[in-house]
């Protein structure tokens, strides 16, 4: 089966054609099943080989499709591994779900058959991105990634913020698109070639530390693109006007892990740069506290989730930057699972409300929506890291080899603790404020529970976040063992005795527990605790991050072009101005210079003469 | 010694004429200038054993482009007003910095040896006679010669086309 | 009285003083025929150099090299006077400094 | 002479008489567009095939020097050299001259009786062109310099009832004339160092160097200088850029194309051919220098254009960027030829479709266009607009336009050359460029509309259609397959 792979992709594209092209004539709902169905057949096509590795009799396999830049050297090529496999089952298993759901949720809208189009052509993009055999077919993906969420986000394009918010996507990817450019190009200088294997194999004896470096700091540049780091993660929360389908699958499956995914696959390039590896260390440290702290004051039961998903990305960039990146993936893999539950719960809920998304206006919807109520139980124990559920084990690891580096990375510890802390918080604060307590509806509103094609995939992510954790335990490495062969013999972290391990997992359980139980307190009460005013309007805001970069970047950018010329304002918005109006009023400094006098263009050809005159000499050593 | 005292006053009238040519506020002294310059490079030549290049310098450059020069000028005017370097104050002290720096930098790398290729290619008894000069030319640089067609076949229909103003100009009024 | 004889620098030298001043009358004048007259001198300078170099190395390339230096130039002049004119009759005036209009 | 030996000169031959013919058929047949338009189309084309027919011939019966004074056998100083990099050289002048006509033609037809006489400058201007890269004689590309850049300074001023056409043409020719006059200086005290012109030959500037250690070099590096100066100026690298923004935007649309495109394929030949094929030994002394220069142009074109508000101004600075491309190209030596072909071959069919564009817009004739006038093309035409935004990302190096495989290839080599610092800054202005060629994509799918230049749907004549066609054509084909190509400029190493 593993010769079908190149299926797993052509199948979702071909699924996005059929809908992109015969959708209006098919129709609703058949063009959803004809979606979903593209999907699952891509999971189960998966399935068979996955399998092998996990026995342990497969090998690693790169699959040639066609030539594609032959003077690169560049070819078409899928890698199949075991990281690659995990992403892929990751990427259309819970991909597939969201199809289902969607079906459900999207129902009545009348772009339905184009929805699942661009779906798709998500799934493929990704799809592409995870089983790519070297950087330059990587990047196709990434591109395309980037493309259908833009098309995702945007795609209630009539609501302006909706728009705004695919725009804003867009952009600050573009950021991170840049980094992924130059860093191909540093590797292809380096050497010569864009293939993992290669690259991989002798990055060691080829790379020096500060090409290393290099690479690995622009590479991490364009993964805080993808996945949401400091300071690039300001799309992420606003990439939430899309369809809640989309939120689910763009925080959970797919694209924010890409820029894990590429960092974790690019391991053999950090382990040559401690450098970077520290810088991605802490800004992951300081991404993940940062959202969490603006996750507790948020009202919307969605920008709770959005910035939930920051702070874990953050987390999983620390555990990279540290060197764990079994342990990154795996927080990933869990991740996928009770985030998507987590967002298709929030869908669900909001459904159900017919739109109300205000926390404040919820409550006591445990009676009503009983399967949503219990499966985004079982989400909310998991993220908040409660044993034995799956978030305990992953963040648990990437905490223990923060910890295990000791020194100066005690202190990334203890923000990660800290995190834990505020994110069992907030975590309690969404589920309490929603399911529990006195019903604070709106009169109109007439809560119920999902349709079955929404309430299934709750029901088999709740299943996976309770019992997936047990993939992984200190005591059972079998997923270690699983994705050793991606990593290319890259040590495991050491210096952890089983009484350390145990005593650092009972020190993230008692935090956690502390904070869930701090926040009971406070908000299992008939009154709600007033938040308004001070540190909650600012944390609320995000602290005016964005309104930091409008006034620093867009602000003076916009004013800059307005002054040379107004059509710029269509051209770029948001953050890529801030790089414009530096290089552009160098550019306005020298239009002077170009006086439009035919002598003084004249001197300065001849100063410029003499000059290159007096150099070549000097270089040759005629003087 | 006479090459001496030749080269001495031919390239003082040179540089003289040059000189005033630049700094000249009236064209047509320019012109005249530029004329005195290039009579002394053709007498230059003709100690340099470049007869068939004198005799050119004198016929074409001396005769024919210096009268298509004044011709002009006195077509458009002498336009006396025109002072250098008024409007832009730099460029006086920019011009006298490249020019100085130009020629120094020339002189300065030249001053151990102007030549350093080897003389052993050519012929020392070569003089620049018609004959030695047809003889490469027509040798040689035929097809160098037959192109410079291409040249001149240039130079007469664009000078039409710029200076001739018949009734196709109104043709231009379709383009704007 | 030491003996002197003329070298090749001596012409060199010239040409290269030549050639410099007819880069300061390029960028010291504004009439434009002026502008046009310090090119022609460049050119003759480059000339010059071309015929001594050509008879100190007894390499008649050197002379053939200036005669179509002369022939380049006569072509360049009657296109060049041509724009001259072109411009005078447009604009009245051939003050290069008052062409500026494209800039930017 | 055999008659086979014309065929090193087929190329300027075919041209030159295709001008010729032009001429009379202009007096019998009263000028009429209809009947001396094709024969100009003809001959570009016939000149290509000349082309064509060399690079086969050279790959039958090998390359060589040709027109000495008598003994083959012993070229002292050969005038014409025939080898795979001037056949490609030709075929590439030949198609651009094709369609940089095509594009033209709407100028052209509308210049009443002038039309024949625009046309005879163009072909024989691209005649030059070539003689600049088949010559070993640092004179004759000299000539070949001067052929083309005279032809070049009257198309920039041939409409003369548009304002600036005159202003652009006065600037072009006296800076051009100035940096035309520095490169003949540079090739006399060339002379004056090596005792040679020819770069090849028994007496040839190569053969100086291999005979002998430059102990004095001196007045050699002041000709280098100029020499470069020179080149660099007719190529519009900076600082000696400065002519082309205004040249190009008083200049009638219809005939930059051809200005920018070809002057850029021979100046880059010729300067391919002199420092690589006669100065190889001092690489290490014009290499850095060249880089300096490849560097500034990146920033300096790349900022400028950032700031323009004008198509052609921003087209020409764009220009002047890719100038540092192409010259970090040679600074990678022998190595980078390849990328410079490849970026020459197709870079030339991206601007001269570029100014197509720009014409079919704002009428062949106009001087200035600015940007606003692009503004809503798509609605108005929209399939001119999706070929320009082809043409647009191919410039802008972004991948699977050719533009991108060029910039790879050049980065490849100067890496490999030991520049890496070069590599860097060509990427970081590549990335920051990407910004202004996207300003004109995004303009013309605006949908707001300038009111001045109307609302109308656009008339496209066939011709500037197919001009525009090809040229998107060839920046996505050479794109998306660029080993066609490449195959072929890798045999195109001249020495």
């Amino acid at each position: 089966m593993t010769d079908l792979i190149w299926l797993v992709v052509a199948i979702p594209l071909v699924g996005a054609a059929v809908n992109l092209f015969l959708g209006k004539r098919i129709g609703e709902p058949l063009s959803g099943w004809i979606g979903f169905g593209a999907v699952a057949a891509s999971f189960l096509i998966a399935v068979e080989p996955m399998l092998g590795f996990f026995a342990g009799d497969s090998e690693p396999s790169t699959h040639f499709l066609f030539s594609w830049i032959p003077v690169l050297g560049v070819n078409a090529e899928l890698l199949w591994d075991p990281l690659s496999a995990l992403l892929t089952m990751i990427v259309t298993g819970v991909g597939a779900l969201i199809h289902l759901y969607s079906i459900g949720y999207m129902h009545g809208d009348e772009r339905f058959p184009r929805f699942f189009s661009y779906l798709n052509l998500f799934i493929a993009s990704m799809l592409i991105l995870v089983l790519a055999a070297n950087y330059a077919v990587m990047f196709v993906g990434w591109e395309l990634v980037g493309l259908s969420s833009y098309l995702l986000i945007s795609f209630w394009f009539t609501k302006p913020t909706a728009a705004a918010a695919g725009k804003k996507a867009f952009i600050v990817n573009r950021i991170g698109d840049w980094g992924f450019l130059v860093a191909m190009m540093l590797i292809f200088a380096a050497f010569g070639t864009f293939d993992f294997d290669i690259i991989f194999g002798t990055a060691p004896g080829v790379l020096s530390v500060t090409m290393a470096t290099a690479i690995t700091l622009l590479l991490f540049v364009a993964a805080a693109g993808k996945s949401a780091q400091l300071p690039l993660y300001i799309w992420l929360p606003d990439a939430m006007e899309g369809p809640t389908p989309v939120s689910a699958l763009i925080h959970a499956a797919t694209m924010v892990t890409a820029g894990v995914f590429m960092m974790a696959r690019s391991a053999v390039l950090f382990e040559l740069a401690p450098v970077s590896g520290g810088i991605v260390a802490t800004i992951g440290a300081a991404t993940a506290l940062l959202a969490a702290v603006i996750a507790v004051s948020q009202r919307d039961i969605k920008r709770v989730l959005a910035y939930s998903t920051i702070s874990q990305l953050g987390y999983m960039v620390l555990g990279v930057g540290v060197g764990a990146y079994t342990a990154g993936v795996f927080h990933l893999t869990t991740h996928a699972f009770f985030k998507a539950l987590l967002f298709l719960g929030a869908g669900s809920v909001i459904h159900a409300m017919s739109g109300e998304q205000d926390m404040a206006k919820m409550g006591g919807l445990r009676k009503k929506m009983p399967i949503t109520f219990f499966t985004m139980g079982a989400a909310w124990l998991a993220i908040s890291g409660i044993f034995p559920f799956s978030g305990f084990w992953s963040k648990d690891e990437i905490l223990a080899a923060t910890f295990a580096q000791g020194g100066a990375w005690y202190l990334l510890w203890g923000i990660g603790i800290v995190v834990a802390v505020l994110t069992a918080f907030y975590m309690t604060r969404l589920f309490v404020l929603t399911f529990l307590g006195k019903p604070r509806w709106d009169a109109d509103a007439h809560p119920h529970e999902s349709p079955a094609s929404m309430t299934i995939p709750l029901i088999v992510l709740g299943a996976f976040t309770v019992s997936f954790g047990l993939v992984n335990t200190p005591f059972r490495l079998s997923f270690e063992h699983f994705l050793e062969p991606s990593f290319h013999g890259i040590p495991h972290v050491e210096g952890l005795t089983n009484v350390l391990i145990t005593s650092l997992a009972s020190v993230t359980l008692v935090v956690a527990i502390a904070g869930i139980v701090v926040a009971w307190r406070r908000y299992r009460v008939d009154e709600l605790p007033v938040e308004v005013g001070g540190w909650w309007d600012r944390a609320l805001v995000g602290f005016g991050v964005d309104d930091l970069y409008g006034r620093w970047i867009v602000a003076p950018g916009r004013r800059a072009s307005e002054l040379a010329s107004r059509a710029d304002a269509v051209v770029l918005d948001g953050a890529a101005h801030g790089i414009a109006t530096g290089v552009r009023s160098a550019g306005e400094a020298l239009k002077p210079v170009q006086s439009g006098r035919v002598r003084t263009y004249a001197g300065i050809l001849a100063v410029a003469a003499v000059a290159l005159v007096v150099v070549t000499v000097l270089v040759g050593g005629g003087f | 010694m006479s090459e001496v005292i030749v080269f001495v006053i031919f390239a003082a009238v040179a540089l003289v004429g040059a000189i005033s040519m630049v700094s000249a506020r009236n064209p047509v002294y320019s012109a005249m200038g530029l004329l005195s310059t290039m009579f002394s490079l053709a007498v230059l030549y003709v100690v340099l054993d470049a007869h068939l290049v004198a005799a050119v310098q004198v016929i074409i450059y001396a005769g024919a482009v210096m009268t298509l020069f004044l011709f002009v000028i006195m077509l458009i005017g002498v336009d006396k007003a025109d002072a250098y370097g008024r409007q832009v104050p730099a460029q006086r002290i920019m011009t006298f910095v490249v020019a100085i720096g130009f020629f120094a930098a020339i002189a300065l790398a030249a001053r151990s040896a102007w030549i350093t290729g080897s003389g052993a290619f050519g012929d020392p008894e070569m003089n620049g006679t018609i004959e030695a000069v047809s003889d490469e030319l027509f040798g040689t640089w035929t097809i160098v010669f037959l192109s410079t067609v291409m040249l001149l076949t240039i130079a007469a229909v664009g000078t039409i086309a710029l200076a001739y103003f018949g009734a196709e100009v109104e043709d231009e009024e379709a383009l704007l | 009285m030491i003996a002197l004889a003329v070298t090749t620098s001596w012409y060199m030298m010239l040409a290269a003083a030549l050639f410099s001043i007819g880069v300061a009358g390029v960028l010291m004048r504004r009439n434009a025929l002026v502008m046009f007259m310090s090119i022609e001198l460049m050119l003759n300078s480059v000339n010059l150099t071309f015929v001594a170099v050509g008879s100190d190395l007894g390499l008649i390339e050197g002379h053939v090299a200036a005669l179509f230096v002369i022939v380049v130039a006569a072509a360049e002049v009657t296109v060049g006077l041509a724009i001259i004119v072109a411009v005078f009759r447009k604009r009245a005036s051939a003050d290069a400094d008052q062409l500026a209009e494209l800039r930017g | 002479m055999e008659s086979a030996s014309l065929l090193p000169v087929a190329f300027e031959v075919a041209l030159l008489v295709g001008a010729l013919l032009l001429l009379l058929v202009a007096v019998v047949a009263e000028r009429k567009a209809s009947v001396w338009g094709p024969l100009v189309g003809v001959t570009f084309l016939l000149s290509a095939v000349a082309g064509l027919w060399q690079w086969m011939d050279v790959a039958d019966n090998g390359g060589g020097l040709f027109f000495s004074s008598q003994n083959f056998a012993i070229v002292r100083s050969p005038m014409v050299v025939m080898d795979e990099f001037s056949a490609l050289a030709a075929m590439v002048l030949g198609t651009v001259g094709f369609v940089s006509f095509l594009g033209s033609w709407d100028l052209q037809s509308r210049l009443g009786k002038r039309g024949v006489e625009f046309s005879v400058l163009m072909l024989l201007g691209v005649a030059g062109l070539h003689m600049m890269t088949a010559s070993p004689n640092l004179v004759v590309i000299f000539v070949g310099l001067e052929t083309a850049s005279i032809a070049f300074y009257i198309l920039a001023g041939f409409t003369r009832k548009t304002r600036e056409s005159d202003e652009s043409a006065l600037k072009y020719f006296l800076l051009g004339s100035l940096a035309s006059a520095l490169f003949l200086y540079g090739t006399a005290l060339t002379f004056a160092a090596t005792g040679s012109l020819s770069i090849y030959g028994a007496n040839s500037i190569r053969n100086f160097f291999a005979d002998q250690i430059v102990t004095d070099p001196g007045i050699l590096l002041v000709g280098l200088a100029l020499m470069l100066v020179g080149l660099m100026f007719k190529t519009s690298a900076a600082p000696f850029h400065q002519w082309a923004p205004d040249v190009y935007q008083g200049a009638p649309s219809g005939a930059v194309g051809l200005m920018a495109a070809g002057v850029k394929v021979a100046g880059f030949a010729a300067l391919a051919r002199i420092f690589m094929g006669g100065m190889i030994s001092q690489v290490d002394i014009w290499a850095p220098i060249l880089a300096v220069v490849a560097a500034l142009s990146m920033i300096v074109g790349t900022v400028m254009a950032l700031v323009q508000d004008d198509v052609k101004r921003l087209l020409a600075y764009s220009g002047v960027a890719h100038a540092g491309y192409l010259l970090a190209a040679i600074v990678a030596g022998p190595e980078g030829l390849e990328a410079l072909w490849f970026y020459l071959a197709t870079y030339a069919f991206m601007i001269v479709g570029a100014f197509t564009v720009v014409s079919i817009v704002n009428g062949p004739g106009a001087g200035p266009t600015p940007i606003s006038s692009l503004k809503g093309l798509a609605s108005r035409s929209s399939e001119t607009a999706w070929l320009m935004a082809i043409i647009m990302l191919g410039m802008s190096g972004m991948p699977f336009f050719a533009g991108f495989v060029g910039k790879v290839l050049a980065f490849v080599a100067v890496e490999e050359a030991g520049y890496l610092w070069l590599v860097v800054v060509g990427a970081l202005t590549t990335v920051i460029g990407l910004v202004f060629y996207l300003r004109v994509v995004i303009t013309m799918f605006s949908s707001e509309t300038d009111d001045s230049a109307g609302v109308d749907s656009l008339e496209v004549s066939i011709t500037s259609r197919f001009a525009v066609v090809i040229a998107a054509a060839v920046t996505l084909t050479f794109g998306v397959l660029p080993w066609p190509l490449l195959d072929f400029v890798r045999s195109a190493i001249p020495f």
